[in-house]
């Protein structure tokens, strides 16, 4: 597993790299927190997420509930750290969706050019042109609401950015003069495809992938809003913070809390994406 | 908690006709009332549209020939009186001088052409089967229409009073095609513009038939469909009336500028089965459920307590009622609930499905039964469905469990029959009593009000306990409504009734 | 005085994150008045940045940390390194002019080559629109750009790179300037073109008598333009004086390598003259002579210690422990 | 000597350049236009020329890097332009390119040992032990030390990298090596070593060596044959010593005098080319070089020169012979 | 340029192809229908067949698309299933609702946007960059629909205000209009307003660290003209790209927002659209949402040709 070693070693140099950087720093521990609280959930928790307190509705921060409570009564802060679970599987699921087939797809039709490049790209346009939160709703609507579809959706409607990155990398990685060397030494577009472009756009790729992350922790909130998020009673940050609207005077901490969190791991994702161009690019520049 | 209201009352109205107004010393404040509504019409054929939002408009513009008080007792509307000389004839004496807002005066034809074109297929209206036992119309002079039905329909007359037979005047209709967006009746305000998604206006209408009414000049409906934008604009006083749920009571708490008036609603609120499925076939596992769940919770934790223990007859009907509340089966019992579950092969319970949607509360149900089913080992997996979708799986049997709320209606064959006959065509459910259908063939035809009153008991006591669905709560609604708005008293089967209402 | 500038123990560092690394490294020259000097040396040895601090042009994180760059017009004195921004920009363009060592990047692809070039005249003149571009066509046909009334009109990437550096050039001559550094200005072209624009340059100077810094990495170039000469390596000079001393009296083993290496490829017979290694990078220079890993020469305190510039004719300065009398067996 | 390895006969390259409503190809750009020339095997053949003449295309279009417009290629008796995609990957490693640019012609995310080693692992089915044993001999060959294997091409010199590319393109035994300005981006002091390197090889290899160059003074030291291009056509070819020595083409003459002299007291006789390059994709009816020839007829303005021999091996394409 | 320009009008047709086929399909795909959702719990089978009929969806469905793509070509598409109202007319008169919010939020995002983007870029590494970065970020990561509502509340709350209810038209009533689209479009501009203020500080940070800056200095340039005449000028390309892409998806976008502020605009429109399965509404509103948005980007890919000389006229991405 040559190129895992590899892998690993260019991560650890990227992580070097992000820590030596304020910005990067910042996002990367703010990511890890974020990561932390979605993994440790069951153990951080002090609630049953579902479990509602009849007689405790809408109820301040108290000792006993750390953010309050919401209309249900249940505890906000329990749901808040179960939500880290939601919110980021969504966000890393969905763009996984995203970046696989854009990537893919973006390799395809940057590498091939002419007609593959006509048909990928059209279709692209296509999916472009349709207005992003009414196409994910059209989806979710078509395939059914729930946690899956609700990825599904924002994968989609965000494949053409990626597509789009990519081809664009491609095309100015095509110029690079090592990919006519891997020609010349006689290897199959397939075999350049994969070890000579693929590793070299990884780049603007990460970059895009970071921003993607919370574009989609944000389309999952609007979704939530015209209520067609994540179903209850899973707690997303932004199925919360839409349910909040209507007790935004009445109980303001039902929507702190989930604005708070999500405006900070977005900030993360956003610092760390800005890093990451800064720690990844010089190389790009040879 | 530093949100106190302040004392003062400034609250300039925004608009610039009131403005001038405040300038003459004898302040003349416009009769129009704006009125922050929460959903966009869909139409305003009082025949072909069943939207709450669209009814609320039309009924200010149509009459029906008569009308129901809130003790369900008929009263004349179009028609000044009426008699019923055998079992299958009904003779209207309309009122006179009654004119359409095109200037017309209606008559018995106008009666007569409404309910062909209700009976029309081409119309594809929707009221075909409250009117469709209806044989021939016959108008003895221009104030006088005798109907003849094929036999005994005992809801004729309250069905008349629905909207679903609005008398029309046939010309406009020819006219305009359809009266989805143009509209002409006979109402006590006549539509002047209707601004999709953004307003419709209503203004008086001066040869209403009701003297002295109505007193508002207009009616101005503002679609808000957001909550909190809906409170801002009351706030503000650019709106007087807003309908909000029980949450929000606590935001107008010590407002002086604000009123609260609540009244009961005639819906309630249901947990349905897809009885074609294998476990939900069995009644045990049904009565199960209805043991494990505690009304008293949904109902404080959804409607914060503002709400009453119902059947699918609601405590609104009055008389026709029975005591649901005191039950066996509305009483939590999660031992037996489990035992039944055992006895019916699921001792462990099972994992299925709740489909919600359209309202808010709706889907706080949903949650709520869903917590609740976790007691006797029931896995619910909430789908919150769009609009098109719950109504799609409503009518399709697409869902395993369905929460929803269902208007009871105005008389108890719709309560029962339409929901829980055979052949009714809102049993969604696949619910099928043999005796049940024998009883609504019998409260149809009876006529004694006490004999019928027995019929839908028995009627009513058989599907309890069938449980194919399970009944919660019928709650309360609340018009919030500034201080400047005066005679507005809402009730169950009449809650926009705005003849009265003054601006001060 | 009949230096127009003089360069005094100049320091360029760069400031990165707290830590500071040297480029370059006590760098003195003067350039004539009417004279040009030329600058040689490998690539990233600091030649670009010496002629960028010269016109205050380094940008973060490159600072001029120490000396003293003094422009004497003859009548004033300035310390450049030192000077506001308002001073710097009044001589920019107009006292001293600067031609870049890419044409291709040099200019703003968004404005055509009348706005950029009309644009020095409109910063440093109050001259009416058409003096202006009266002007500008003037200089474009004196750098011999043919058609100079359409090329004009033109947008730099409609120009091919000889065009684009005579472009250049025309920016640079335009207000007369005292002095012009030009930054490898042939660099990116081709031989046929290199020669047209070295003569281009050659005789504008002597019509104009300004004086010229040549920086290049080509010794043919500096033989055929300069009069005095700058050897440079890692950051430092390691040799100076007039052409004839560093062609015919080559002192620091490193130059005469440089010389060696192009002489060589005349002669079929014997192999080609190199210089082993590759130049270090600054930041990792041992502590001796910076040539020292690379040097035939080498001796012991090569390694150890850091030779001084010294004089070993006049004018002609080396920078090598072979030329330090006494000292050299140690 | 007179056994030609490699055969070029009227290759042409026209790259279409799309425009108009439907985007329909309306032009091209000719960068090569009719060039024939062989090389023998062993000797080192030179193409000279300017920034944008067609020698890379020529190089590459040799490989079919670039699908020539049309011509012939012969390798060694096979018709290079007839081969199948597969048939083609397997002459790749006969024939072999080394790139001008260090900087880019290696893959960044890839170590030494990679780059090394993927020709072989490509080409030949060897062992993880022989193709090993092969890298480190090869590093050694070029001058570079086995610690060098495990680093990526940033953290080597402008030189070392060109020293891997070497390496990289022999590693395979090629018998035509392509050498596309391989010193162009060096400085002096490494161009040297470069070459001096190339030149072992060759030697040591037996390799036939197409060098591709626009410095005179490297070509003139490097190759036995030379042809001139400009604007995608040969102006003259022939032995070395004979074109530097006897130039007939005038530009030829012009590109010799413009080389600047390394002696400061020489100021030579300059020829210095007025007028303007013309664009390949309208290049001028008759002699390309019309525009910015001093000795330019009537003739040159009609009639484009034929290649015809004036000397034993010296062609010339010229209508003043 | 003709050429080019009808060229990019050319590839128009594909996309708008591609969009009308798939709208059509994921509307006859997504559950429920028109006659459900209209009849509501009265429907039976008599009275769906009835409706079905009277909308003409008991056509087969390769029909019902061509019949009204054909006629959308045409400038027809088609009445609303609900209100039996034209289309096309109402499209265009909430076109010009959505458009007008979207335009406003644009230039108050410019606004905010540029300035602070150049200020960041200047003061690059500083803690008024950092400042102003906090911000951009904040703007890239609040939802919308929560700072519209905070804004409501506020305003209310505090300073006793909200907009006027009943929409007035811009030509029908200024000041009335206004004063219902300045507080959305705020909150529209003040989000977009994030992304445009990382793109102009990165863009111009790029273009300050070209060569050309260097010549534009030694010719004698003050800052402010190397920064306002040319860094400026270069740096525009991308920030453009990005604002036509946002003014494009606002044109969808502004659903959340038209719906808390009750503007009655095409995002509204969409949305009642879906719910009511208003099949035509739904396919001819997003027909023309793509239709501008496309467009749009063609005039963006237009004006990069008079910024930029470079770019030739050339179909590319
Ligand atoms: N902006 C910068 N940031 C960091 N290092 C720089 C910067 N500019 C130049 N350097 C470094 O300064 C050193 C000298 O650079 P300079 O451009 O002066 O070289 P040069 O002698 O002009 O080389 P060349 O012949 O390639 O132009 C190099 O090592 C280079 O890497
Ligand atoms: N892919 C391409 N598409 C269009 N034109 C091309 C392409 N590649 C090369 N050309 C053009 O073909 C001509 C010859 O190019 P080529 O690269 O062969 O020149 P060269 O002699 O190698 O120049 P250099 O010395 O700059 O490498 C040039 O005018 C160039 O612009
Ligand atoms: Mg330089
Ligand atoms: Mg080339």
């Amino acid at each position: 597993m040559d190129w895992f070693k590899t892998l690993i070693k260019e991560i650890a140099k990227v992580i070097k790299g992000l820590l030596k950087d304020k910005v990067g720093r910042i996002g990367l521990i703010g990511v890890l927190i974020v990561i932390v609280l979605a993994l440790g959930a069951p153990m951080i928790a002090t609630h049953d997420v579902t479990e509602m307190f009849a007689k405790s509705k809408l109820k301040p921060p108290s000792g006993d509930f750390l953010f309050g409570t919401d209309d249900f009564g249940r505890d906000v802060f329990s749901r808040i750290i179960f939500g880290a679970r939601v919110s980021l599987k969504v966000g890393i699921i969905s763009v996984g969706i995203s970046a696989t087939s854009g990537f893919i797809l973006g390799i395809l039709a940057g590498y091939y050019e002419g007609k593959t490049d006509g048909i990928i790209m059209g279709i692209m346009d296509v999916l472009f042109a349709f207005p992003s939160i009414l196409l994910a709703l059209f989806i979710v609507s078509v395939l059914g609401p729930n946690l899956t579809n609700t990825m599904i959706a924002i994968g989609i409607v965000s494949t053409p950015v990626f597509t789009r990155t990519v081809r664009a990398s491609v095309i100015s990685v095509k110029s690079m003069e090592y990919i006519t060397s891997a020609k010349s030494i006689g290897l199959s577009s397939i075999r350049i495809i994969l070890k000579h472009v693929a590793p070299n756009i990884l780049a603007p790729f990460t970059v895009q992938a970071t921003l993607a992350l919370s574009s989609a922790i944000l389309t999952e909130a609007s979704l939530s809003f015209l209520g067609l998020g994540i179903q209850p009673p899973n707690p997303s940050w932004g199925s919360m913070l839409s349910d909040s609207r209507k007790y935004m005077e009445l109980a303001p901490w039902l929507a702190i809390a989930p604005s708070a969190f999500i405006i900070g791991t977005i900030l993360s994702f956003n610092l760390l994406g800005d890093s990451l161009r800064d720690v990844l690019d010089p190389k790009f520049k040879l | 908690g530093d949100s106190k209201q302040p004392q003062e009352e400034v609250n300039q109205p925004v608009d610039s006709e009131q403005e001038v107004s405040q300038e003459t010393d004898k302040p003349q404040v416009p009769q129009v009332l704006k009125y922050g509504t929460d959903a966009e019409p869909g139409g305003l054929d009082p025949h072909t549209i069943s939207a709450a939002s669209s009814i609320r408009i039309f009924k200010q513009i149509y009459n029906t020939l008569i009308d129901v008080d809130d003790d369900m007792n008929y009263i004349p509307e179009l028609a000044k009186s009426w008699e019923q000389p055998d079992d299958i004839t009904y003779i209207f004496y309309l009122r006179e001088g009654v004119k359409f807002h095109n200037g017309r005066e209606m008559t018995a034809d106008d009666v007569k052409y409404s309910f062909e074109r209700v009976l029309d297929p081409d119309t594809a209206a929707i009221g075909v089967s409250y009117y469709d036992k209806i044989d021939t119309m016959e108008i003895l002079d221009d104030y006088t229409i005798k109907f003849t039905l094929k036999e005994p329909f005992a809801p004729f007359m309250g069905n008349l009073t629905s909207l679903y037979g609005a008398i029309v005047p046939k010309e406009f209709v020819e006219e305009h095609e359809n009266l989805m967006v143009e509209a002409c009746g006979t109402g006590p305000f006549k539509l002047q513009e209707w601004v999709p998604d953004n307003r419709v206006v209503l203004v008086k209408n001066e040869d209403y038939f009701e003297e002295g009414q109505p007193k508002l000049d207009a009616i101005e409906y503002y679609v808000m469909t957001d909550e909190s934008a809906r409170l801002a604009a009351l706030r503000t006083g650019n709106v007087h009336l807003i309908k909000l749920p029980a949450a929000s009571l606590p935001l107008v708490e010590g407002n002086p500028d604000i009123n609260v008036l609540p009244f009961q609603t005639n819906d309630y609120s249901y947990l349905g089965f897809n009885l074609t499925l294998d476990k939900f076939k069995d009644v045990k596992v049904r009565q199960a459920i209805s043991y494990a769940l505690d009304r008293q919770e949904i109902i404080d934790t959804v409607y914060d307590g503002e709400a009453t223990i119902s059947g699918f007859v609601t405590p609104a009907m009055g008389r026709w009622a029975i005591d649901y509340a005191s039950k066996d089966l509305y009483k939590q019992n999660i031992e037996k609930a489990k035992q039944l579950l055992a006895d019916a092969g699921y001792p462990n319970g099972f994992e299925t499905t709740i489909a919600v949607g359209l309202f808010d509360d709706i889907r706080n149900i949903g949650e709520v039964i869903q917590k609740q089913l976790e007691a006797i080992g029931i896995k619910a997996e909430i789908q919150n469905l769009e609009t098109g979708q719950y109504i799609d799986a409503w009518s399709n049997k697409g869902h395993e469990m369905m929460v929803g709320r269902n208007g009871a209606g105005t008389d108890p064959n719709r309560s029962v029959a339409f929901f829980f006959s055979t052949t009714g065509s809102a049993n969604v459910w696949g619910y099928s009593n043999p005796r049940v259908d024998e009883l609504c063939e019998m409260g149809m035809v009876t006529i004694d009000e006490k004999e019928r009153e027995a019929v839908y008991n028995e009627a009513q006591e058989l599907v309890l306990e069938d449980s194919p669905n399970l009944f919660m709560s019928s709650h309360m609604d609340y018009f919030f409504s500034r201080k400047e708005m005066k005679n507005f008293t809402p009730s169950t089967f009449n809650s926009e009734d705005f003849s009265k209402v003054v601006i001060e | 005085m009949d230096n127009i500038l003089e360069v005094k123990n100049l320091n360029i560092d760069i400031v990165e994150n707290k830590s500071t690394k040297s480029l370059v490294e006590n760098v003195s020259f003067n350039v004539k008045r009417k004279g040009s000097l030329g600058i040689v040396g490998e690539s990233g040895c600091g030649k670009s940045i010496t002629a960028m601090s010269i016109m205050q042009l380094l940008s973060h994180p490159l600072k001029a940390t120490k000396g003293k760059i003094i422009f004497n017009d003859g009548s004033k004195s300035i310390d450049m390194r030192e000077a506001n921004s308002n001073i710097m920009r009044k001589i920019r363009g107009k006292e001293i002019s600067m031609i870049f060592q890419e044409p291709m990047t040099a200019l703003d692809p968004l404005f055509t080559i009348e706005e950029q070039i009309a644009e020095v005249l409109k910063f440093h003149t109050d001259l009416k629109k058409v003096e202006m571009k009266k002007l500008v066509l003037e200089m474009l046909t004196k750098v011999g750009i043919p058609q100079p009334q359409r090329i004009m009109k033109n947008y730099p990437h409609q120009l091919s790179g000889g065009m684009l550096q005579r472009v250049v050039i025309s920016m640079a001559l335009i207000l007369n300037p005292k002095l012009i550094i030009a930054d490898e200005p042939t660099t990116a072209l081709d031989v046929t073109i290199q020669a047209q624009i070295l003569e281009l340059i050659n005789d504008l100077r002597s019509s104009y008598d300004t004086s010229i810094i040549m920086i290049t990495h080509d010794l043919g170039v500096i033989a055929e333009t300069c009069e005095d000469v700058i050897v440079f390596y890692a950051g430092q000079i390691v040799e100076e004086g007039n052409i004839m001393d560093i062609f015919h009296n080559t002192s620091h083993p490193y130059t005469k390598g440089l010389i060696n290496a192009v002489r060589s490829l005349g002669d079929k017979e014997t192999e080609l003259f190199t210089i082993p290694g590759t130049v270090p990078v600054a930041g990792e220079f041992s502590k001796g002579c910076r040539f020292a890993e690379r040097c035939g020469e080498a001796m012991a305190i090569c390694r150890e210690k850091e030779p001084e510039l010294m004089e070993i004719s006049p004018g002609h300065n080396t920078r090598c422990w072979l030329y330090n009398g006494g000292d050299t067996n140690v | 000597m007179s056994n030609p390895i490699l055969v070029v006969e009227n290759l042409r390259k026209y790259f279409p350049i799309k425009e108009g409503i439907f985007n329909r190809t309306k032009n091209y750009v000719r960068a090569v236009e009719n060039v024939s020339f062989s090389v023998n095997e062993r000797e080192t053949f030179a193409i000279v020329g300017e920034s944008g003449c067609g020698k890379s295309t020529t190089g590459r279009s040799i490989l079919r890097l670039i699908e020539p417009t049309s011509g012939n290629v012969v390798y060694n008796g096979i018709d290079v332009l007839a081969l199948s995609n597969k048939e083609l990957r397997g002459l790749r490693k006969e024939i072999q390119i080394i790139f001008q640019n260090p900087y880019s012609s290696l893959n960044p995310r890839m170590t030494v040992k990679k780059l090394l080693s993927e020709p072989l692992e490509n080409n030949y089915k060897l062992g993880q032990k022989e193709i090993q044993e092969k890298v480190e001999s090869m590093i050694d060959k070029v001058g570079l030390s086995r610690k060098h294997l495990d680093r990526y091409p940033h953290q080597f010199s402008g030189g070392q990298r060109q020293r891997i590319s070497i390496a990289r393109s022999i590693i395979t035994n090629p018998k035509l090596v392509i050498a596309d300005e391989p010193v162009s981006a060096l400085d002096v002091s490494i161009q040297s070593q470069i070459l001096n390197l190339l030149m072992e090889l060759q030697k040591e290899l037996g390799l036939t060596m197409i060098f591709i160059s626009h410095d005179l003074n490297v070509v003139r030291r490097i190759s036995n044959r030379v042809a001139v291009m400009y604007l995608g056509s040969i102006a003259e070819i022939g032995e070395t010593e004979d074109i530097f020595n006897t130039p007939f083409h005038p530009y030829t003459e012009a590109l010799l005098s413009a080389v600047p002299s390394l002696d400061p007291m020489v100021k030579k006789k300059r020829n210095i080319l007025k007028g303007e390059i013309p664009s390949p994709i309208n290049p001028p009816i008759g002699c390309v070089f019309q525009t910015r020839c001093s000795k330019v007829m009537d003739i040159c303005k009609k009639k484009r020169p034929e290649l015809i021999e004036i000397d034993k091996n010296h062609k010339v394409a010229c209508h003043l012979y | 340029m003709r050429a080019y320009i009808i060229r990019r009008f050319l590839t128009l047709i594909p996309i708008l192809i591609g969009i009308s086929l798939s709208i059509f399909l994921i509307m006859q795909l997504i559950p429920g229908d028109v006659v459900s959702g209209m009849l509501g719990i009265e429907a039976n089978p008599e009275l769906r067949a009835n409706l079905e009929k009277k909308l003409g969806l008991d056509r087969p469905l390769h029909e019902q698309y061509l019949s009204w793509i054909g006629n959308a070509v045409k400038g027809d598409f088609g009445k609303s299933f609900r209100t039996d109202k034209e289309i096309f007319p109402e499209i265009l008169s909430r076109f010009k609702i959505t458009f007008q919010l979207t335009v406003m939020a644009a230039v108050i995002s410019w606004i905010i946007a540029i300035p602070l983007g150049i200020i960041s870029a200047l003061k690059r590494n500083t803690i008024i960059d950092g400042i102003v970065r906090f911000i951009a970020l904040l703007g890239v990561s609040v939802p919308n629909f929560a700072f519209a509502t905070l804004s409501i509340l506020f305003l209310s709350k505090v300073f006793k205000y909200y907009p006027p209810v009943g929409y007035a038209g811009l030509f029908a009533d200024p000041a009335k209009n206004l004063k219902i689209m300045i507080l959305p479009a705020i909150i529209l501009g003040a989000i977009m307003s994030g992304s445009i203020m990382r793109m102009t500080r990165s863009s111009l940070l790029e273009v300050m660290r070209q060569d050309f800056i260097k010549t534009i200095r030694a010719k004698g340039a003050s800052e402010k003209v190397v920064l306002f005449v040319h860094a400026l000028k270069n740096a525009l390309i991308p920030i453009i790209t990005l604002i036509g892409m946002q003014i494009g998806s606002l044109l969808g976008g502004t659903v959340v927002t038209e719906q808390i502020f009750s503007i009655p605009g095409l995002g509204q429109m969409v949305l009642t659209g879906i719910n009511q399965r208003d099949f035509p509404v739904v396919q001819g509103s997003i027909l023309f949402i793509a239709f501008v948005y496309v467009v749009i980007n063609i005039i963006v890919d237009i004006l990069y040709t008079y910024i930029d000389p470079r770019i030739t006229f050339k179909v590319g991405r």
